[in-house]
């Protein structure tokens, strides 16, 4: 029984991480790709899957990586490169 | 089931390099890499995956324990690592890349032709 | 090319990408099997060594290789963007200001930053007892610096982290990871090998040079993720084009 | 000697750590002799484990298999490895000389990275020259990429510099990335990740299905985007035309060449076993490409008027032979190859070195703007010429002596490798001849050299402004001397009798699949068969017809240069198609590294 659930867990998270990964693909604008949909909701599902997958350690690291480190830069460069086009 | 971890990994590398090769932006691009990239988090995870096995850590549980395999784990840090410092790299290319292009558009850009 | 003649290119391509390693797929052996022989053996060799987290045993005693490897990738991507985020001669620097905060938010800011750096430097210490280990530890003490930045505003962060010194401490982690390595060659041993004694199990001091490989580890990523964030949060908040440096005069003159 | 072999890799570690470190206090001249010293001390270290007879086996950690497995990662010093460790770490030194205060002022407080960021890569090639370990091979290879994605874009200042560099760091991510997916799909059938295990697993249980055809393509992309074979080599043009003159040393001289070495190293160690990929399939994937690869370089080689495109494209071109070389699977082939990549380092290198020279004191690197205007360097105008004629496979060079061990593999084999070697050695005769003896008509300023109609012109390189930040009045002696050294050692390559017989020797040892996996895992003393390889010592030599048909494509290539000069040369139009289509687009360059996937695919199953 508890592998059966064990299952549906892991199949559960890997959709959820499909559908993460391909929102994030799609989402063309890259403000809100950062922050609402996609590499932040990308992160958790990741961070999710690891966890279910029994590797703690790479969740741990997919969440500080992934949640705070990439999407902070990806803002910061999203106001540098956005700065300049609202004054032409 | 027995199938469908390997498959997801491989449709979430295609569904990146898809969102990267039609990219109008090159930040969206540098995402789209970096979603490629999880797909190798996904792929090697799921092959060091042991139905019914612990995590590989010993400081709770009797080290007899069966346990899932720590090498891949320990492959899938040295990759998200990887990514980040790509990622990183990438962005600082693209910050110049505005600065002396004036564009972020793959499309525009047009220095080396021929 | 034109944009259609990409797309067919490219469909082309994932069509054949998607055909090889579905069929490779079909063949690999099932999903959560019980044939992992590599990961058995690094089980038995990480209890060997008293290190509890196998994980980490893996990473900084076994394959330390491939984390010095990916430890001078960090180094070499941070000196990367350094350089090319640098203030080229046609820019300009201009002083961050004092931005307002609501107090609330500066008040849970100051009092968190402090327990998000132990929570880091806790990570990083019990690399090679708990989940985590230097590199996890490192990111999360450098973005607990970066409440300051939140919390209070650019000019507080700036002064508290003078990017020289994480650059310097950057360097030392890095070349403390090598040096350490090459203790195990003094020692008469390979290079990157264990050779001090390992301690007993499951206690903050064993697995002989993993903790000391993490501590470098850890010193390294978070001087390293403090020196990139400083270059990202710089090129977007403070250096200016001569160009745009009017946009910010009619700003300031409002 | 086996327990220093990791230092050839810690070593310059320790030089870049230690210029960073100090970066802020330590003056720009104690700067760049460190890092001379850290390259030459690994220099150093490399040859002494040359000198060693029998292939140095180091397991890092102390690891040492016991009854056939382990745990830890080997790195295998044999001769091929070691000669391409050390042929990077030269290239390493030889490029901090060229660059000793190349550059105007370095950033303020960072003297110290130009070189540090140098010595890294020199770290990442001597690593993947070194390891033994699959994903230890994949952890090198990014390093490698991440450094050259910052030297390639250091000139931040300009324009396109950015543009090379992001394309050059989303092509090659993009291979390592697949690399690593053929990488888990051999660990799950193999669960090993050591080269010579993984190829022991493989052979315990031969199933030559399609997991491992799929793992084979997948590893095999990653390696082929470095090697920049087509359809993957797109970012090359654009990254060695932008890069700092003293990188695209580095770059064209060792860094492509490392892929060629990983094709081969992995196809041996990992595929090359029963349970592999069959000989000939292994044939037909690098001999195509290789073909293919060096037809198109060649060709676009000869249309460009931006020298260090042109050197770019001749690098591709050479490159299609190198995999051509490799593919033919055979011991001739192979120390053909190993020969021809030495001579080809230094050549290019020594071409790269006068280009860096011409751009420092004309600012310019186009051809038709230079026009007459190296009269005065008639030195470097021979240094120059002498480049081309090696590229061309002049007998004395070492580039003539491994197009001719290559070339008797088989009868077609000299057609291709005198027509690219004439093509490539041609350009760059042609451009010597325009530039420093200011022959032939002024080049056709007046029609734009537009690929198709409305596009504006192509690269052409005119308004580089040089950078050493001011034109340099005579050429500073630390470029000129580097580029004679580059030039002899071409030479040398060719002329010392006792490194061919080597390399014949090494690549006996480098293709026996079930010798490196005993020298690795048994612990038997390595070093292949010394009585094979002794006994079939004559293969590596100058012979008659090798040494007329390098006389051949070095005359066909002053013949096509004299024509070009002249004006003879066909019009432009008929290869505009192909010129198209590098198009400095990187969505086009993931599409085609996409559909290059595909290609190998079917190469390999069909």
């Amino acid at each position: 029984m508890r592998e059966a659930l064990d299952d549906t867990l892991v199949a559960a998270s890997l959709l959820l991480v499909a559908a993460a990964a391909t929102a994030a693909a799609l989402t063309r604008d890259p403000a809100r790709q950062a922050v609402v949909l996609s590499l932040l909701a990308l992160a958790l599902a990741l961070a999710l899957l690891f966890t279910v997958l029994q590797a703690p350690d790479v969740a741990l690291s997919q969440l500080a990586v992934g949640s705070a480190v990439t999407p902070l830069m990806i803002l910061l460069t999203v106001r540098r490169v956005r700065r300049r086009r609202r004054r032409e | 089931m027995s199938v469908l971890p390997y498959l997801v990994a491989g449709w979430i590398f295609l569904v990146g390099v898809y969102g990267l090769a039609t990219s109008r932006h090159l930040v969206h691009a540098v995402g789209c890499l970096a979603v490629a990239q999880s797909s190798t988090y996904v792929l090697l995870l799921a092959v060091g995956y042991r139905r019914g096995a612990t995590a590989p850590v010993f400081s709770d549980i009797p080290p007899g324990t069966t346990v899932v395999d720590p090498v891949v784990q320990a492959l899938a840090l040295t990759d998200v690592v990887v990514g980040a410092t790509v990622t990183a790299l990438l962005l600082a290319l693209v910050v110049q890349t505005r600065k002396r292009h004036g564009t972020v558009d793959p499309d525009e850009l047009s220095g080396l032709k021929g | 090319m034109t944009r259609r003649a990409r797309l067919w290119v490219l469909a082309a391509g994932l069509l054949g990408t998607a055909a090889l390693f579905a069929a490779a797929c079909l063949r690999m052996p099932p999903f959560g099997g019980t044939w992992h022989p590599y990961g058995d053996r690094a089980v038995a060799a990480a209890i060997a060594q008293r290190t509890a987290n196998t994980v980490s045993s893996v990473n900084f005693d076994q394959r330390a290789l491939d984390t010095l490897g990916e430890e001078s990738i960090l180094f070499a991507a941070v000196l990367g963007t350094v350089v090319l985020l640098r203030r080229t001669p046609d820019e300009r620097r201009v002083a961050p200001q004092p931005a307002s905060v609501p107090p609330a938010l500066r008040r849970y800011a100051i009092t968190v930053l402090p327990l998000a750096l132990l929570i880091g430097l806790y990570v990083v210490a019990h690399g090679q007892l708990s989940p985590g280990g230097g590199f996890q530890g490192g990111v999360v003490v450098a973005t607990a610096l970066h409440l300051l930045y939140i919390g209070v505003d650019h000019r507080a962060l700036e002064r508290v982290r003078p990017v020289g010194l994480y650059e310097l401490a950057d360097g030392v982690g890095e070349g403390a990871y090598v040096v350490l390595g090459a203790a195990g060659l003094l020692a008469g041993s390979a290079y990157l090998a264990n050779t001090l004694p390992h301690g007993t199990f499951n206690t903050l001091a064993s697995g002989g040079t993993v903790p000391l490989l993490n501590a470098a580890v850890g010193m390294e990523v978070a001087s390293a993720v403090v020196v990139l964030l400083a270059r990202f949060l710089a090129q977007a908040l403070e250096i200016v084009d001569e160009k745009t440096v009017d946009e910010k005069e009619e700003k300031e003159k409002e | 000697m086996d327990r220093l072999l990791p230092l050839i890799v810690a070593v310059p570690l320790l030089g870049a750590a230690v210029l960073v470190g100090a970066g802020r206090r330590m003056p720009r001249l104690a700067a760049e002799t460190v890092a001379c010293a850290c390259a030459a001390a690994s220099t150093a270290l490399a040859c002494a484990a040359l000198a060693r007879a029998t292939t140095v086996v180091s397991w890092a950690g102390g690891w040492r298999p016991r009854h056939g497995v382990s745990g830890g990662i080997v790195l295998v010093g044999d001769r091929i490895g070691l000669g391409l460790a050390a042929l990077a770490s030269v290239l390493v030194l030889a490029v901090l000389a060229y660059s000793w205060r190349y550059f105007e002022e370095p950033p303020r407080g960072h003297s110290g990275a130009f070189p540090a960021l140098v010595l890294l890569f020199q770290a990442g090639m001597c690593g993947f020259a070194l390891t033994g370990d699959l994903f230890d091979a994949f952890v090198f290879f990014e390093l490698m990429g991440v450094c050259g994605y910052a030297l390639t874009g250091y000139h931040v200042e300009e324009s396109r510099p950015v543009q090379g560099a992001l394309a050059f760091g989303f092509v090659n991510s993009l291979g390592s990335y697949a690399t690593l997916m053929g990488i888990a799909l051999l660990y799950a059938r193999t669960g090993e990740l050591g080269m010579a295990a993984i190829g022991r697993q493989l052979d315990a249980a031969p199933e030559r299905d399609a997991l491992v055809a799929a793992a084979f393509v997948l590893v095999m992309t990653g390696l082929l985007v470095k090697a920049a074979a087509v359809p993957f080599h797109f970012w090359l043009p654009d990254a060695h035309a932008v890069a700092p003159t003293p990188v695209c040393l580095v770059l064209s001289g060792v860094m492509v060449e490392t892929g060629v070495y990983g094709v081969a190293r992995v196809h041996t160690t990992v595929f090359g076993g029963p349970g592999g990929i069959p000989a000939a399939g292994t044939r037909r994937v690098l001999v195509v490409l290789g073909v293919v690869s060096a037809v198109t370089g060649a060709v676009m080689c000869w249309q460009q008027r931006h020298i260090k495109r042109l050197l770019a494209f001749s690098t591709v071109g050479h490159t299609g032979l190198f995999l051509v070389g490799v593919g033919l699977l055979t011991d001739e082939g192979l120390s053909g190859t190993c020969l021809y990549v030495l001579g080809h380092a230094g050549a290019k290198a020594a071409l790269f070195a006068c280009t860096g020279i011409l751009l420092a004191r004309l600012g310019s690197v186009d051809e038709h703007e230079l026009h007459g205007r190296g009269r005065d360097i008639r030195g470097i105008g021979l240094l120059f010429a002498l480049g081309g004629l090696a590229l061309a496979g002049l007998p004395p060079f070492g580039t003539g002596l491994g197009k001719a061990v290559v070339e008797e593999g088989s009868a077609w084999l000299p057609a291709l490798f005198g027509l690219v070697s004439a093509l490539t050695g041609g350009a760059a005769l042609r451009v010597a001849a325009r530039v420093f003896l200011g022959t032939g008509e002024r080049g056709r300023e007046e029609e734009p050299e537009t690929a198709g109609g409305e596009e504006e012109p192509e690269t052409a390189g005119g308004e580089e402004e040089p950078e050493t930040g001011r034109r340099i009045r005579l050429a500073p002696p630390p470029m000129v001397s580097v580029a004679v050294a580059l030039l002899a050692g071409a030479l040398a390559v060719g002329t010392v009798p006792a490194l061919a017989e080597a390399t014949y020797a090494a690549s006996s040892a480098f293709l026996d699949h079930a010798g490196y996996a005993a020298t690795v895992l048994g612990g038997r003393a390595g070093g292949g068969q010394p009585g094979h390889a002794a006994a079939a010592h004559g293969g590596a030599w100058w012979t008659w017809t090798g040494a007329a048909l390098g006389l051949l494509s070095a005359a066909l290539a002053v013949v096509l240069a004299a024509a070009a000069v002249v004006g003879l040369v066909p019009s432009r139009g008929w290869s505009a198609p192909l010129r198209r289509l590098h198009s400095g687009h990187i969505g086009d360059y993931v599409a085609w590294t996409t559909a290059g996937i595909g290609l190998l695919s079917l190469l390999t199953l069909w």
